[in-house]
């Protein structure tokens, strides 16, 4: 793309910026430096808290409220930003360097209409009137392939697919065609299959502008198929940085092949039980939200063994999460049964005994909202105990630390914090702790991992696949992720606009996959190779487009 | 110990509005609950002659009935903001029960007591209360549970709206699923994390008693004599003020510096609480 | 040189302060007197002019109020009925009763005949002459069976009301009454016209103006009427009266200058504005008194040593000074003022006697009371601070007073003739007979102490038939005593009418103190200079 | 817009529910009160044969049940009744006065709600400022100040000592509008004061609150001027909460205002509804109450169509 002689255009030395918090200031980069050429995509990569949002912020001589920079130079086309004024950074921003956030639903303006918001950094920049802004959103937006180009910019955000979003917010940060673009993990809220789509867009229309980028991510398969060089951070500092294939084929650091283990963990396969006998059986459930007026499960039926883990797999709107509400009892079904060892359940929570709502446990995505946030680990773990199993004082001090040292994480440090006080996966093993509490011998786990870094996600199956072994619990295991239903699961459902599309035994459904639409879901998951993308599209083509089959 | 330190170490981090704030509130708890040893003489004790100038006998002077006005004030802590305090916490108690409840219960139950708050609301407070209280009689009994049943209606809606955003989170489904009574759901799950907006709203109510009580002795309906409250001592002296005398301001201050005192301290609790950073 | 002048030469020369003047004038009975002459050395060389338009604001006045005079109460209505509405007699500056809207009357065989000449060729508003008749609707409007009058009680004495031609009335009563003529003055008995003897217009009368506009609670306008029977009466063109309930902003409308006299100014802050030159404040030394009245035949108050110890225990000096500034004067236990004709002026002040008080308690039998006294500062302002005032006070002969504030709501219902000891206020009656008949009586609805003395009632009766005024005399006195020194009231203070006017108003050399604005007649007696 | 319509008929007819339970309420509690009407206006002066014969006057010897059915029906029919106290026509009595109060409470509004705005919106953007801890600090002394105490202190500067305006803003029917401007300029100044410090408030929160929204943050990425995302991003999301508080303070500013009438001698509803009360005169307290009631539920009305209006998420649905 770019050839050695061009000046750079943008230069990071020992970059430093720090945050405030618990009334000091800590370090959140530690003197990183970055340079890039005009039409180059750096590819910044690391787990959260690695530094990278707030290094492509940096790039922009923007730090976040409570956040400043300390050190370094930033240049950006030979202006000293971190010196710079106010005022000629915001001269810069959105006209020469532009952003493109992980969460366009959330970054757009809700009270606004789509093409206002494109047309007012072209306006308030000076760069054109509103006609010209508008006509040049419809150019935009066709070349990013959005339907209807012409209206779609005339909706409210909320009127407008995440994907959509996300190509309208490119059209933004593209609207005064600067000279760089940062990409703050674009497509992390979307769903694997729209995910491609997305990706194809932005890269092609990064290369027809040849504009440089910076794509910041969490996942390497994603960077490598953008990205010209990739930089790989953590904890602030920068750990190696090498041109893409380089760092796929040949990885210098330990920490860099860690990146991926996820995809190195493998349950341990257990014989098929010679008696089956159902835990958990759903009965035909068909479900419908108050209000509503489809129902948004259609006649669901799987069945859950002892120490089995079923793997619900499915995109946003399937009725993966859905399930799991119905199988709760927090959403009473209008049609069906669910049966906890051959014996119905009431619809509703509230009309089922204590003994069925211990035995039923579940674990969910964000742990974040999972745990009271004004609660200590101790409260949220001694209360199922004090609730089922009427422990109290030393008996209950006891097995706090033996359910503590189930989840691998020390007693005296960890029982009397609050969940603030903890990291992701620490959070995830005291919600697992909660569930475990209770002695169930069933847990729904709605995406349990999927908030979380491939290593700590990593250690959370591991913790799991340990706990069915020693508990011999049934999991019902609801992901988007094919890559964990791979790892941990037994059987397979997957779910498609509220109804299951295909079920069966792991290597039944997946190798190879039967179904159409489970097809489409495996092939758009990226894959360490720079080529994926390209040679999933060639064979996409091929087919006549999985996208016209409907779905 | 611990928390005691802990408590130092947070007021020392604390900005300067927030100290004055605190500073504030501890004086005014101190002579609250000391006012018989600060204040030189009985509470409707007369001591000389009325509207008496400032004087080292007499700090701030006399008050039309020739009572020392330094002392009514110190005694006027006491009372308003005893009075204001326990009408507050009724208005909150009641307010923040039935809207957590409400939140909690939805249905037919957050239908029935939102439409009673509604009809409450939509009579004239001021008029209620004076009904109320001619019903019942200006007791300070009925006083403060006539205004704190009125305001309460305030904290519902308030309590209700902020619930409402907790109720979905998943750990109130944990505690569902659990089997939890709704009393426990609301005290150990909602109410800590609702408190913020509550205490925001705690800071402006509180201060707002006084004005009520204040408007209702305007009205005649105020706490009884002899009894020193800073509403009442306003209005006593309050035409005083067409005079060029400023005898008046000095209740009204005393109103005004805890109002502000309140909220500093209010202020400072939303910003750590609600973890907005103010640009430093 | 009488004491009178003696006094007021010595006022002038500021040997003695207005407040001791103010007392001991009322101890030699002239106070009622006083305040013309006070303003004599102001006002006596103003001559009154015609024309202009006078504003008057005062505290009292209703959005209920409504102008039948059987359903009216509010001193707004009082005023604009003296105002616009010609009684009978009226009550003149210097307290005797003089023939208004009759010519002439006199008693037939005894009191208890009256015959009143109606003045030839009086016209209403509306240019109808008035007749007998008219006076007879008016009057019979007030004694039928399901009257609501005020005035029911003393109507009802009516045996007959005769016309004897077109301009005489005969009114025959069913006790001998030497005052009846009195309460012929009262406001509400002012004269309407009528047709078949029914009343038929509130708005029309004969007084000195007419009526444009009645706001009830906010406001009356009046203007001059041109055919008023004393054609020399009645200076300023239109007048307009204003309710103003809040003290403070009557005192505002007044200093700047939207209304030209203001009444019922708080005695606490009537010197303060006395200090604005453009502002003259008129004290005028009325029969309005506070009391507070016992029920005398609930223990412990049926026993007249706690009686006399409550009576012994109040600094009166001291209330006056702090609730009244001195704009008043102290009360000696009994209803009378030094303005009416009878005021007992060798009765002895009493005053405050705390070793006194202690020894009539020790009398009853009691070593220490505790009471509760019931107040309102709806019955008049500073009520409340007097009964607080009290209680400080009464701590030293023993007595511990619980200050009870009660709502204003509801406060004649339930607290007045309910409560055994509570805070009463009178505006005060022309006659000795009015005042004891309607609240010492026995028999009357208003006994407010439910007080009964044989000898008291008796002398009543007696002095209401007695047609000389010596023995007459003789008998007020002897009441007043009576009232006193067994009597369940502490009627402690009168409190003077305080009404502040700009400079531009003229004051008649003599302003009546029956009510206030002269007697609510100003609007008929006073002037504007420019 | 059928969203609107549909809200909008749900709202009425629970607010006629709403209105209905109210007067019951009233009739009720004014029936409860010790005394009445006759005995209220005949006060000192009462006595059991004129309070008696004043009752059956008044048609006060019915039993409690038939006059409030007597009352309703009248009611349903637009007739109110006549004041017990004056026997004027509701209608006439309060037609005025509920007009006067409106005046001031819109004239008050418009003072007070571009000015609330505007210090929020300034304090939101300057926040931590010298300016925001002074705006913080004044108008929470103003808030502290009981209200009849802030219009004595007005009057005593703008009135008494300046001579700027009037003390009196006793209004009739029939003053030329400027005049009438002159003279309640000084009592909407005073709820000017007693309401902006809350509307304020809230508008520097909302704003504060929604600066930390990402889409904030991402138009100070797309280079925009802090004052535009403050006006142009922060405010358009924040009408809702705004509006609810800006009402809140209308409903105040109409209903709460007996003591500003009774300072300023203001001929509004609210004094007549004090007085009223005071009097047991049913008709009146009952009609006064029922419009505080409606302005009320309407003015909660207008805030709820208010944020659907501004909020393209429920005025356009997907």
């Amino acid at each position: 793309m770019s050839s050695e002689s061009d000046p750079l255009l943008l230069e990071i030395s020992d970059l430093q910026v720090e945050g405030f918090s618990e009334d000091q200031w800590h370090e959140i980069v530690k003197g990183v430096d970055l340079t890039l050429k005009r039409g180059e995509v750096l590819g910044l990569i690391g787990e959260s808290g690695a530094g990278k949002s707030t290094i492509g912020m940096a790039a922009m001589g923007y730090a976040k409220p409570g956040c400043r920079i300390k050190g370094g130079s930033i240049k950006f086309n030979g202006i000293e930003l971190t010196t710079a004024s106010e005022e000629e950074k915001r001269k810069l921003r959105g006209s020469r360097i532009a952003y493109v956030a992980q969460s366009a639903a959330a970054s757009f303006n809700p009270a606004h209409k789509i093409i206002n918001q494109f047309s007012e950094t072209v306006i308030h920049h000076g760069l054109g009137n509103r006609k010209q802004a508008y006509a040049d959103a419809k150019e935009l937006y066709r070349r990013l392939k959005m339907p209807e180009p012409d209206q779609i910019g005339f909706r409210y955000p909320h009127q407008v697919s995440g994907g959509q979003l996300q190509r309208a917010m490119t059209a933004m940060a593209l609207s005064c065609r600067p000279d760089l673009i940062i990409f703050d993990e674009p497509t992390t809220a979307l769903d694997v299959t729209t995910q491609i789509e997305v990706l194809v867009t932005i890269r092609d229309i990064v290369r027809q502008y040849n504009t440089a980028a910076i794509y910041i991510s969490h996942d390497l398969a994603i960077v490598a198929q953008m990205a010209d060089r990739i930089k790989v951070l953590r904890y602030g500092d920068s750990v190696e940085e090498s041109a893409t294939r380089d760092m796929l084929s040949n990885p210098r650091e330990n920490y860099t092949k860690t990146l991926w283990a996820v995809r190195t963990f493998k349950k341990t396969v257990k014989p098929p039980d010679p008696q089956p006998a159902a835990l958990v059986k759903v009965d035909d459930i068909t479900a419908t939200y108050p209000g509503a007026s489809l129902p948004v499960l259609s006649n669901v039926s799987l069945e859950i063994q002892r120490g089995e883990t079923v793997a619900i797999v499915g995109e946003s709107g399937s009725g993966k999460s859905t399930l799991a509400k119905v199988i709760t009892g927090l959403l009473p079904q209008d049609k069906g049964q669910i049966l906890y060892e051959g014996v119905g359940l009431s619809s509703k929570y509230r009309d089922r005994s204590s003994y069925h709502l211990q035995k039923i446990q579940m674990i969910y995505q964000m742990a974040d909202t999972a745990m009271n946030p004004r609660h200590r680990v101790r409260d949220i773990l001694g209360r199922p105990l004090k609730f089922f199993l009427n422990l109290r004082g030393n008996e209950k001090e006891k097995r706090l630390r033996e359910l503590m040292e189930m989840i691998e994480l020390d007693p005296d440090k960890f029982l009397d914090r609050l969940p603030s006080e903890l990291s992701g996966g620490e959070k995830q093993r005291v919600c697992i702790a909660r569930a475990i509490a209770a002695q169930p011998s069933f847990i729904i786990c709605d995406e349990v991992t999927s908030a979380l870094d491939q290593l700590v996600a990593e250690g959370i199956l591991r913790l799991l696949d340990r706990l069915q072994q020693e508990l011999n619990l049934g999991y019902m295991f609801i992901t988007h992720d094919i890559a964990t239903v791979n790892a941990i699961a037994d059987k397979v459902v997957v779910m498609l606009q509220g109804q299951v599309v295909d079920q069966g035994a792991k290597d039944e459904v997946f190798a190879p996959p039967q179904h159409e639409y489970t097809k489409l879901l495996l092939t758009s998951v990226p894959e360490m190779d720079p080529e994926w993308m390209d040679r999933v599209l060639a064979e996409r083509a091929a087919k006549g487009g999985m996208k016209a089959a409907g779905y | 110990m611990n928390k005691m330190r802990f408590a130092w170490n947070e007021f020392n981090k604390a900005p300067l509005t927030a100290k004055i704030g605190l500073l504030i509130i501890v004086v005014y708890v101190f002579v609250a609950i000391f006012a018989p040893l600060i204040a030189p003489f009985g509470e409707s004790e007369i001591v000389g002659r009325k509207y008496l100038p400032w004087s080292n006998e007499f700090l701030l002077g006399t008050d039309n009935l020739g009572r020392d006005m330094f002392t009514r004030i110190v005694y006027g802590a006491r009372n308003t903001v005893g009075i204001a305090l326990i009408t507050t916490l009724l208005a909150f108690s009641l307010g923040g029960i039935f809207g957590i409840f409400a939140a909690v219960m939805g249905g037919w139950t957050e239908l029935v007591l939102s439409r009673v708050v509604d009809i409450l609301m939509a009579i004239p407070s001021l008029i209620f209360s004076m009904l109320l209280l001619t019903i019942f009689g200006t007791s300070v009994i009925s006083l403060i549970l006539i205004i704190g049943v009125l305001d309460s209606t305030r904290v519902y809606r308030l309590a209700r709206a902020t619930s409402l955003n907790i109720v979905v989170m998943d750990y109130i489904d944990v505690a569902r699923l659990r089997g939890e009574k709704i009393g426990w759901i609301i005290i150990n799950e909602i109410l800590p994390n609702i408190s913020a907006p509550l205490v925001a709203e705690f800071g402006i109510r509180f201060c707002f008693v006084f004005l009520t009580i204040s408007s209702l002795s305007f009205l005649g309906l105020g706490i009884q004599p002899p009894t020193a409250d800073w509403g009442g001592m306003v209005r006593d002296t309050a035409d005083l003020i067409t005079f060029d005398d400023y005898t008046p301001l000095i209740p009204a201050a005393a109103i005004a510096i805890l109002t502000i005192g309140v909220n500093f301290v209010v202020d400072w609790f939303l910003q750590k609480t609600s973890g907005l950073k103010d640009e430093l | 040189m009488k004491p009178t002048d003696k006094l007021l030469s010595r006022l002038n020369n500021a040997e003695v302060s207005r407040r001791d003047f103010l007392k001991k004038a009322s101890a030699l009975g002239i106070a009622g007197a006083l305040p013309g002459a006070l303003l004599s050395t102001n006002a006596v060389a103003a001559k009154p002019k015609r024309g202009g338009h006078l504003r008057i604001a005062l505290a009292g006045g209703s959005t209920g109020d409504s102008l039948d005079p059987t359903r009216l109460t509010s001193p707004h209505i009082n005023f604009l009925y003296y105002t616009t509405h010609a009684q009978l007699t009226e009550v003149l500056p210097n307290g005797e009763l003089s023939p208004y809207l009759a010519e002439s009357y006199e008693y037939g065989k005894d009191a208890s005949e009256w015959i009143f000449k109606l003045r030839k060729g009086a016209e209403f508003h509306n240019g109808k002459t008035i007749t007998a008749d008219d006076v007879i609707a008016s009057l019979d409007r007030h004694r039928g069976e399901d009257s609501a009058s005020q005035m029911k009680s003393f109507m009802q004495e009516i045996i007959s009301l005769k016309k004897d031609g077109d301009s005489t009335v005969i009114i025959k009563l069913q006790n001998p009454n030497v005052d009846f003529p009195t309460i012929l003055s009262a406001p509400t008995l002012g004269i309407l016209p009528s047709t078949n003897g029914k009343v038929e217009d509130f708005t029309v009368g004969s007084g000195a103006y007419m009526l444009e506009k009645f706001e009830p609670g906010q406001r009356s306008l009046v203007k001059r009427n041109p055919n008023f029977f004393f054609p020399d009466r009645g200076y300023v063109d239109s007048a307009e009266i204003l309710t103003i309930a809040d003290s403070t902003a009557r005192q505002n409308a007044l200093v700047t200058g939207a209304v030209d006299v203001i009444g019922d100014v708080p005695a606490a802050t009537a010197d303060l504005l006395a200090r604005n030159a453009k502002i003259k404040v008129l004290d005028v030394t009325g029969m309005m008194h506070d009391t507070f009245p016992m029920l005398t035949n609930q223990a412990p108050l049926d026993n007249n040593h706690v009686r006399m110890a409550l009576k012994l225990s109040i600094d009166r000096e001291e209330v006056l000074e702090k609730i009244l500034s001195g704009h008043g004067m102290v009360g000696n236990d009994h209803p009378i003022s030094p303005v009416n004709r009878f005021f007992n002026t060798e009765l002895e002040q009493r005053v405050y006697d705390p070793e006194k008080a202690k020894w009539h308690l020790k009398q009853a039998g009691l070593s220490k009371l505790k009471i509760k006294l019931s107040v309102s500062d709806s019955v008049y302002a500073g009520a409340v601070d007097t009964a607080v005032l009290y209680s400080e006070q009464a701590k030293k002969s023993g007595i511990e007073i619980t200050p009870n504030r009660v709502p204003a709501d509801g406060y004649w219902k339930d607290v007045w003739l309910k409560h055994p000891w509570c805070v009463s206020n009178w505006s005060g009656r022309p006659t000795e007979d009015w005042m004891f008949t309607q609240a010492y009586a026995a028999t009357s609805n208003w006994n407010e102490t439910l007080w009964k003395n044989d000898r008291f009632n008796e002398l009543l009766v007696a002095a209401r038939a007695e047609l000389e005024d010596s023995k007459r005399r003789d008998m007020y006195y002897e009441m007043q005593r009576l009232v006193r020194d067994d009597g369940g009231s502490v009627v402690h203070l009168f409190a003077n009418h305080i009404t502040a006017y700009n400079e531009n108003v003229g004051v008649p050399s003599k302003v009546a103190g029956n009510w206030e604005f002269d007697g609510f007649k100003m609007v008929e007696r006073w002037w504007l200079n420019s | 817009m059928s969203n609107i319509l549909r809200i909008l008929f749900q709202r009425l007819a629970l607010g006629l529910f709403t209105l209905f339970i109210v007067s019951l309420i009233i009739f009720m509690g004014i029936t409860l009160l010790p005394g009445d009407a006759a005995e209220a206006m005949l006060g000192q002066s009462a006595t059991p044969d004129t309070v008696a014969a004043l009752r059956v006057q008044l048609g006060l010897d019915l039993p409690p049940h038939t006059r409030y059915f007597n009352w309703l029906l009248g009611a349903l029919q637009g007739d109110f009744g006549t004041s017990v106290g004056s026997g004027q026509q509701i209608s006439s009595l309060i037609g005025t006065r509920f007009a006067n109060t409106l005046f001031l409470a819109i004239f008050a509004a418009t003072i007070a709600v571009p000015l609330a705005l505007i210090l929020g919106i300034l304090a939101a953007l300057y926040r931590s400022s010298v300016y925001d801890r002074v705006v913080n600090v004044v108008t929470l002394a103003s808030i502290s100040m009981p209200e009849f105490f802030i219009s004595y202190i007005l009057i005593l500067f703008v009135s008494v000592k300046a001579g700027w305006l009037p003390s009196l803003a006793n209004v009739q029917t029939g003053v030329p509008f400027l005049v009438r401007l002159e003279m309640t300029l000084l009592p909407a100044l005073a709820l000017t004061l007693m309401s902006v410090a809350h509307m304020m408030r809230m508008t520097r929160a909302s704003i504060i609150n929604l600066l930390a929204n990402p889409y904030i943050e991402m138009a100070t990425l797309k280079g925009i001027k802090k004052a535009r995302i403050i006006t142009h991003h922060a405010l358009p999301n924040a009408w809702a909460p705004i509006v609810n508080v800006i009402v809140l303070n209308l409903a105040y500013l109409i209903v709460g205002v007996v003591v500003v009438e009774v300072v300023f001698v203001y001929p509004g509803l609210g004094q007549l509804l004090v007085d009223s009360v005071q009097r047991r005169d049913l008709p009146v307290v009952q009609a006064a109450c029922l419009i505080f009631a409606a302005t009320y539920i309407l003015l909660n009305l207008f805030a709820d169509i208010i944020s659907i209006v501004t909020n393209p998420r429920l005025l356009n649905p997907k």
